[in-house]
């Protein structure tokens, strides 16, 4: 293998890490914190590319239709917490993972419905389109790199809310007593509607960075969502920390799992990973409670 | 009457392969006043997903409870070799008017199928023929690893005499080719060739742009690689690629002509191999069944569809012993046309009359 | 067990009559689609009860459930493939369609196959077992995506069907109807057995409260990894029988969505109930034939009608039936 | 200070409280005591909200907490040290203290200086915590809301002898400041040498008042509802 | 007192990072004695008992019962071999009956739970002496009560009737009168003093009254340290244990309600 096409392999999982890291941050919060089995998740990246790849051909900026994309997420999240989820807290994780999956099939149909079964592909705008040369001779397409940009920002600013500010405590404490942190004087409701919402949205962030990449389609955040589920179950779920290396480390062998092993073999990468991690270690790499 | 089971892909990113066909049948089907040899028509759709299980349980379906008299529109050869058991052991027909497995042409050939848009092999057959005589010395081959994937680069390899420096199957519907774009900088081929259709085909080549490759290694494919599903979302990225095909939206004959026109004026844009094939089907059965009557008797629709003459898109066309059709196959190039749109212009003859491989081993 | 005649005998006695009048009626009405979709709904309803087993009795929830179903259909269909080559499986074993080989061997492949998965998976505890329990599946689901001598992806045609002895002929629908409603009863009757013997308790008692158990001195694990193979050979026959209705077998029976519905039938139907499941498993295709045939768009109804389920009925459907004292 | 009257709460079908009443004035230390399952506990859930109350009013410096959420009936100056510590398992000591601390009179300096033992314990999580230790911890953590009323519900269970005296004396100090405290324990005797009032609830009913002087005359009242 | 021990811990060493929470410990109980484990809060008295009990494994140190060594045994082969904990937070089979509870553990002492055919419900080697010991502790009448709603104090009852249904050689028992109003504490104290002799129990409590009314021996543990063994009024009386431990509560005022 050469340098360059290992550079190149290295900036790929990178790539995929970073993608994958919008999803997991989301889900782990809203998995391991708020203790809600949240299928539906993959529906906010779909939604996400959706409006996105709307917003796009309505406004022609990339900018504004990720912005809006993010808000538009975000309210749906909010809004489908306040109606719906917030009394699935305290339920089984079975029922959850009813509930969700039912609202999984509700918005691929209301998408088909919406915007027609045929996949969107949206053209990136001329100056994102080419690739630059980060090391000379071997180019890079610019907007993979953004992608990296960008999801390493949100990682480190995940990291420092759940981890060292106060609102992250109080997120943490009502995921494991929701009655105790209120009898405490928070209002854990509305806590945990904005973080889920705010979990949607970094979905929703996800999809539409992948829209002008893959292609916007229905049921698009079905097979990214069971990726994403194992990138926070080899972290440990709950822990941001732990879906930030894990997704690094999903991304990196599966990507380096395609260029070495023959094809249906590659697909199984993660999984074989997965099962050994959870081997050796029941609780992923940092389980979040002790 | 007729019933016409219509199997297709309409949903996720092949969803526009299902939605060709589709327009391209019921376009033929206006022209012929909804009528197939004079009898009423009812079409039933299925929407496969791409899927041959679901495939298989629609078929299953629509041979025993809506009793449908010939099963088609199937666009993906491994929905076909699924669903191929259940139609034919029924001894339903099944008419392929897009995909063309090899193994339906060879040894599983039966007399109630027939396949009137080409057979896997032939398309890159023809481009393995012109990238030999064109001198390219190293190849590095790209497909989705299902049937069709298979015979495209194996008809292409029994053509094409440089040396193979690359063979890449990737996962049916892998929407990412980052990894493989990468292995082919490092690889330096002379040439790419590349079967990727519908979406898959319009993530690759944007991708490829992307990469910076498009400047370094000229890309070849067949037409399902570079049709109008995939021409409009890609843009400039796409022009100057070679493909060859049996027939292109400016294909010079006066069927084509007309086919053409209606279709852009029926749904505002220019028709795909896939609308093409599919409109052909459709005044085939209706040929076939008005020479036989009616789809009563199955003999003698059989023989009308082994022989009967319809008017082409493609110019000329026959059956094979195999049911497989003997056609042409040219060089496109892709161009823009006066409204700037990319099209595929004709540049050269390829192969004529040509016939598939697999005919010699199908006794029926 | 009803001494006088109760709601739930009636309801019994109905459901057997409806059950085996099915295959004459279906066929006096001309539409014998319904037999095979029946044999469909019995199939699924072993499979979901399988599961309960191991999820509704013993809280394991296997998200994996379906590679078993996969693998008990590829033994009949790898067999069936190589009877009809003529050609030798590992270069030794002769291929065969006797449904007397197969569907035992179709057990106990996915029984030792979910013994090897048990072992490893049952460490794990809540999400991590449903992860893990995945990640088998998916890995099942590329093997079989490999085997391109048996068609990969795209998925492997059975010649035909099981065959027994010349007095049952699976190729009939309605034989075959009743050959599966035979099996469901017998196995879902045994599995009943099991979960009311003092296997079953174990199973109950480690659901409940499995630290509980190792301190009353009960190796749990062992216990659990017993269970999971059990549910995987039944899941096997299941698999066994599906690969014969629908004369066909493809890796697609394994994928996690797969998984997912069989959860789906299961908690629609009422976990832990046995009977539940297999009702959850004739209700979730029925809605799915019934809401598919009055729009293209049915999902947008079943899945608000999912959500309704889980909120208001708790225990599942069978949670709605006229109960007896809780016998636990 | 809160006044609760005719208070009436229940679980799902069955009702626990029947009309219980209950004052408790500004710097008043008040107990209830009473055998197990008798109510204390639902009577501070009802207070705090986390139980919604079928009749009856609760009110607090003069505000109705009729109907109010638990987190705003806390924000009006309860603090409570629940039943069963219910520390949270998966923060640090520290975290468990300052996450929902309010500026005051009380410190996490000044909680250190009372458990030694927690300052030690600092970045343990929660559940790695003995028992004792997670009940030293519930007390710090209502203290550092520094609340306007105390709730201590079983405070001392589980507690080693020295540490529960240490209590009791934090407790006389806390009261001889002006805190007021509503405080649920089984030792009667600690509860007479510290409390104002007492209350016996018995049943869901307040069956017995009257301070310290009259529960200690009262023995045959203790006999017949505490047992003791 | 007989000259074996049944348990015994040798230099047992169990640290958390920094903090070590059992500290080179040595620990015989005599078989029949009731032997009560004090200290203060965070002395180690869980860990050790999770130790005992196999629930940890010590980092270095030996553990022997009956004169054979089970540090590296699991919990259920512990079990078999009669050595038995109860928890310090309640833990039953709460959707289950009451008998079921117990059934459950008179199952598990005689071994064979793969059975997979007769129903166990109704199995009269089962459920016949687990009613005995029901009645034993004092819960006949609620044989068929859903363990989940039983009163607090019943369940921890409950709880060491189905310790005893394992028939222990040793029971372990951590706070069993945790929460327990005085009356509930006194039926277990009863209760606990009918099964002296017969039983080998260790016993972890801060009530003092119950472990100073109950206990042959008694060891102080402090910093993961037996720091005093003893008979009760030695230890009552060993300074250093009241500075440690007792303080002022070993007052008399408070002994005199037992
Ligand atoms: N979550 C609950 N659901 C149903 N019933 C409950 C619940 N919590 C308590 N109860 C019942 O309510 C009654 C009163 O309980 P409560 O906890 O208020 O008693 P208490 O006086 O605090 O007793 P203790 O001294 O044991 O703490 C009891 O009979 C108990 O069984
Ligand atoms: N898993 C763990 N990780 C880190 N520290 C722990 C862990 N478990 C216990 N500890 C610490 O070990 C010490 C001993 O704890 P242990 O539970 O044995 O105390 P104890 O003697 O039972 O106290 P109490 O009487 O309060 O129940 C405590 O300081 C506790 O914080
Ligand atoms: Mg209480
Ligand atoms: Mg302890």
């Amino acid at each position: 293998m050469g340098i360059f096409l290992f550079a190149e392999q290295v900036l790929n999982g990178l790539q995929l890490g970073t993608m994958l890291f919008l999803m997991a941050s989301g889900l782990t919060l809203v998995f391991g914190i708020m203790n809600l089995v949240n299928l539906a998740h993959g529906s906010f990246y779909m939604m996400g590319a959706y409006f996105a790849a709307t917003l796009f051909k309505l406004t022609g900026s990339l900018v504004l239709a990720a912005a809006g994309a993010f808000v538009g997420v975000l309210v749906l999240g909010m809004a489908l917490e306040i109606a719906i989820l917030h009394s699935f807290y305290r339920r089984d994780h079975l029922d959850q993972v009813l509930a969700t999956f039912g609202m999984i099939l509700f918005f691929n149909e209301l998408v088909r419905m919406v915007w027609g079964p045929q996949a969107y592909f949206l053209a990136l705008p001329e100056a994102l389109n080419g690739s630059v040369e980060l090391i000379p001779g071997a180019p890079y397409p610019i907007y993979r790199l953004i992608i990296i940009v960008a999801g390493l920002t949100v990682a480190l600013g995940l990291y420092l809310l759940i981890s060292r500010s106060r609102i992250g405590m109080l997120i943490r404490a009502g995921a494991s007593n929701r009655t105790m942190i209120e009898a405490l004087g928070v209002n854990i409701r509305v806590l945990f509607t904005v973080v889920f919402g705010l979990g949607a949205a970094l979905a929703g962030l996800a999809g539409t960075m992948a829209g002008p990449l893959l292609a916007v389609q229905v049921g698009m955040g079905d097979s990214v969502l069971i990726t994403t589920l194992v990138v926070i179950v080899i972290g440990g779920i709950g822990s941001v920390r732990g879906a930030f290396l894990a997704s690094l480390l999903v991304g990196l062998s599966d990507t380096f799992g395609r260029m070495l092993l023959p094809a249906s073999l590659a697909e199984m990468t993660i999984y074989i990973l997965m099962a050994v991690i959870l081997y050796r270690r029941p609780q992923g790499l940092f389980p979040a409670h002790g | 009457k007729v019933k016409i089971g219509f199997i297709s892909t309409f949903s996720g990113p092949q969803g526009v392969l299902g939605r060709e066909l589709m327009d391209g049948f019921s376009l033929a089907l206006k022209n012929l006043g909804g009528k197939l040899g004079g009898a009423e028509v009812t079409v039933i759709q299925g929407d496969d997903q791409g899927k041959p299980d679901i495939g298989v349980q629609l078929a299953e379906k629509m041979v025993e409870r809506d009793k449908v008299d010939v099963v088609t529109g199937i666009n993906f050869s491994n929905v076909l070799l699924a669903v191929a058991k259940p139609v034919l052991d029924s001894k339903t027909f099944l008419l392929s008017i897009n995909a063309g497995p090899s193994q339906l042409a060879g040894k599983d050939c039966n007399p109630y199928y027939f396949n009137v848009a080409h057979q896997n092999d032939n398309v890159p057959e023809a481009m393995g023929q012109f990238l030999t005589a064109k001198g390219v010395k190293t190849v590095y081959l790209l497909a989705p690893n299902y049937p069709a994937g298979k015979d495209m680069l194996g008809g292409f390899k029994r053509f094409f005499h440089g040396r193979v420096v690359g063979e890449v199957y990737t996962q049916f519907n892998q929407p990412d080719y980052a990894a493989e774009l990468a292995q082919i900088r490092q690889a330096k081929p002379d040439a790419v060739f590349f079967f990727y259709p519908g979406g898959m085909g319009i993530n690759f080549l944007k991708q490829y742009a992307q990469s910076g490759l498009k400047g370094q290694v000229p890309l070849y494919g067949p037409s399902f690689s570079l049709d109008q599903t995939i021409l409009p979302a890609v843009g400039d990225a796409a022009v100057g690629t070679f493909s060859t095909a049996f027939w292109s939206e400016t294909a010079n004959n006066k069927a084509n002509k007309k086919f053409v026109t209606d279709f852009e004026a029926a749904y505002g844009r220019i028709p795909s191999p896939y609308a093409a094939t599919a409109y052909d089907g459709a005044y085939l059965l209706d040929a076939a069944i008005k020479a036989a009557g009616s789809t009563k008797n199955k003999d003698a629709l059989r023989k009308a569809l082994e022989t009967v003459k319809f008017d082409s898109v493609r110019g000329k066309f026959s059956f094979n012993t195999n049911h497989n059709p003997i056609q042409d196959y040219h060089l496109y190039e892709v161009t823009k046309d006066s409204a700037g749109r990319l099209i595929n212009s004709y540049r050269s003859e390829v192969f004529t009359e040509h016939k598939d491989a697999y005919s010699t081993t199908c006794t029926m | 067990m009803a001494k006088s005649i109760s709601p739930r005998a009636v309801l019994g006695l109905l459901l057997a009559l409806a059950l085996l009048a099915l295959p004459p009626v279906a066929l006096s009405l001309g539409e014998p689609f319904y037999i095979g979709l029946a044999s469909r709904m019995l199939v699924f309803a072993l499979a979901a009860m399988s599961l309960d087993l191991i999820l509704g009795y013993g809280g394991l929830v296997c998200f994996g459930h379906a590679a078993f179903l996969g693998v008990g259909a590829y033994v009949v269909g790898i067999l069936g493939h190589h009877a009809a080559e003529q050609t030798l499986l590992f270069g030794i074993l002769p291929g065969t369609t006797s449904g007397w080989v197969t569907w035992p061997l179709a057990m106990l492949c996915a029984g030792f196959m979910a013994f090897l998965i048990g072992l490893v998976s049952v460490r794990t505890q809540g999400l991590y077992f449903i992860m893990i329990t995945l990640a088998f599946a998916q890995m099942a689901y590329f093997f079989f995506v490999t085997l391109k001598g048996y068609g990969g992806d795209d998925g492997l045609s059975l010649g035909q069907r099981s065959t027994f002895s010349d007095l049952v002929s699976l190729r009939d629908k309605s034989t075959f109807y009743y050959v599966t409603l035979t099996m469901a009863v017998l196995v879902g009757g045994g599995l009943i057995k099991v979960t009311r013997s003092r296997f079953g308790m174990v199973l109950r008692g480690i659901k409940e409260n499995e630290r509980r158990m190792l301190h009353i001195g009960i190796p749990t694990f062992r216990y659990k990894v017993a269970a999971f193979t059990l549910a995987g050979a039944v899941a096997g026959l299941a698999g066994a029988l599906l690969a014969n209705q629908a004369n066909f077998v493809s890796p697609a029976m394994m994928h996690w969505t797969r998984s997912g519905e069989l959860i789906v039938m299961v908690i629609l139907g009422g976990m832990g109930s046995l009977l539940g499941p297999a009702a959850g498993a004739v209700v979730f295709l029925t809605l799915e034939e019934v809401l598919s045939a009055y729009t293209e768009h049915w999902q947008i109804i079943l899945g608000p009608l999912l959500i309704l389920v889980v909120y208001f009925a708790r225990q599942g459907l069978y949670g709605m039936l006229p109960r007896r004292r809780a016998d636990r | 200070m809160l006044e609760v009257k005719g208070l009436e709460a229940g679980y799902g079908g069955c009702q626990v409280l029947f009309g219980v009443d209950l004052r408790i004035g500004p710097g008043e230390v008040v107990s209830m005591i009473g055998r197990n399952g008798m109510g204390k506990t639902t009577t501070i859930k009802a207070i705090m909200g986390v139980v919604k109350p079928r009749k009856g009013e609760v009110s607090f410096c003069r505000q109705s907490l009729h109907h109010l959420p638990a987190y705003k009936v806390a924000r009006c100056g309860i603090g409570l040290v629940p039943e069963g510590r219910q520390i949270f398992p998966n923060l640090t000591v520290e975290e468990n203290m300052v996450a929902t601390a309010t500026k005051g009179e009380w410190t996490l300096h000044r909680v250190y200086e009372l458990f030694p033992r927690l300052r030690e314990r600092r970045t343990n999580l929660g559940n790695k915590l003995s028992g004792g230790e997670q009940q030293m911890l519930a007390i710090g953590r209502a203290l550092l809301t520094n609340p306007k009323l105390l709730i201590l519900d079983e405070a001392t269970e589980g507690l080693a002898p020295l540490i529960r005296s240490e209590i009791w004396r934090c407790m006389a100090m806390l009261k001889r400041q002006g805190q007021s405290i509503l405080v649920v324990d089984k030792n009667v005797d600690a509860l007479i040498d510290l409390g104002d009032r007492h209350f016996i609830v018995e049943k869901g009913r307040m069956v017995w008042s009257g301070d310290s002087a009259q529960l200690t005359r009262a023995g045959d009242i203790r006999q017949r509802y505490l047992g003791v | 007192m007989s000259a074996k021990p049944l348990l015994q811990a040798r230099g047992l060493i169990k640290t958390f990072g920094a903090l070590v929470a059992t500290n080179n410990l040595n620990l015989e109980v005599h078989p029949g004695e009731i032997h009560a484990l004090i200290g203060p809060n965070g002395a180690g008295k869980s860990t050790l008992v999770a130790q005992l009990a196999g629930e940890l494994p010590p980092n270095s140190g030996r553990i022997l019962f009956d004169g054979a060594d089970v540090t590296a045994a699991d919990i259920p082969a512990r079990v078999a071999a009669g050595l038995v904990r109860s928890f310090q937070i309640t833990s039953i089979f709460p959707q289950f009956s009451a008998l079921t509870n117990v059934a459950m553990a008179v199952q598990a002492r005689a071994g064979h739970s793969f059975r997979f055919w007769k129903a166990a419900g109704t199995d009269p080697r089962l459920v016949d002496p687990a009613m005995a010991l029901l009645d034993q502790v004092g819960l006949g009448s609620l044989a068929g009560t859903p363990a989940g709603e039983m009163a607090y104090g019943e369940q921890r009852q409950l709880e060491i009737a189905m310790a005893l249904a394992t028939r222990p050689r040793l029971l372990l028992l951590d706070e069993p009168l945790a929460g327990m109003g005085r009356e509930d504490a006194l039926a277990i104290i009863e209760l606990l003093r009918s099964l002296r002799g017969s039983y080998t129990i260790l016993l972890i409590e801060h009530d003092m009254d119950a472990v100073f009314s109950l206990a042959d021996t008694i060891t102080v543990l402090v910093y993961g340290k037996a720091i005093a063994t003893g008979r009760p009024d030695e230890i009552r009386a060993n300074p250093e244990v009241q500075q440690a431990y007792l303080g002022q509560e070993a007052h008399p005022r408070e002994v005199q309600h037992a």
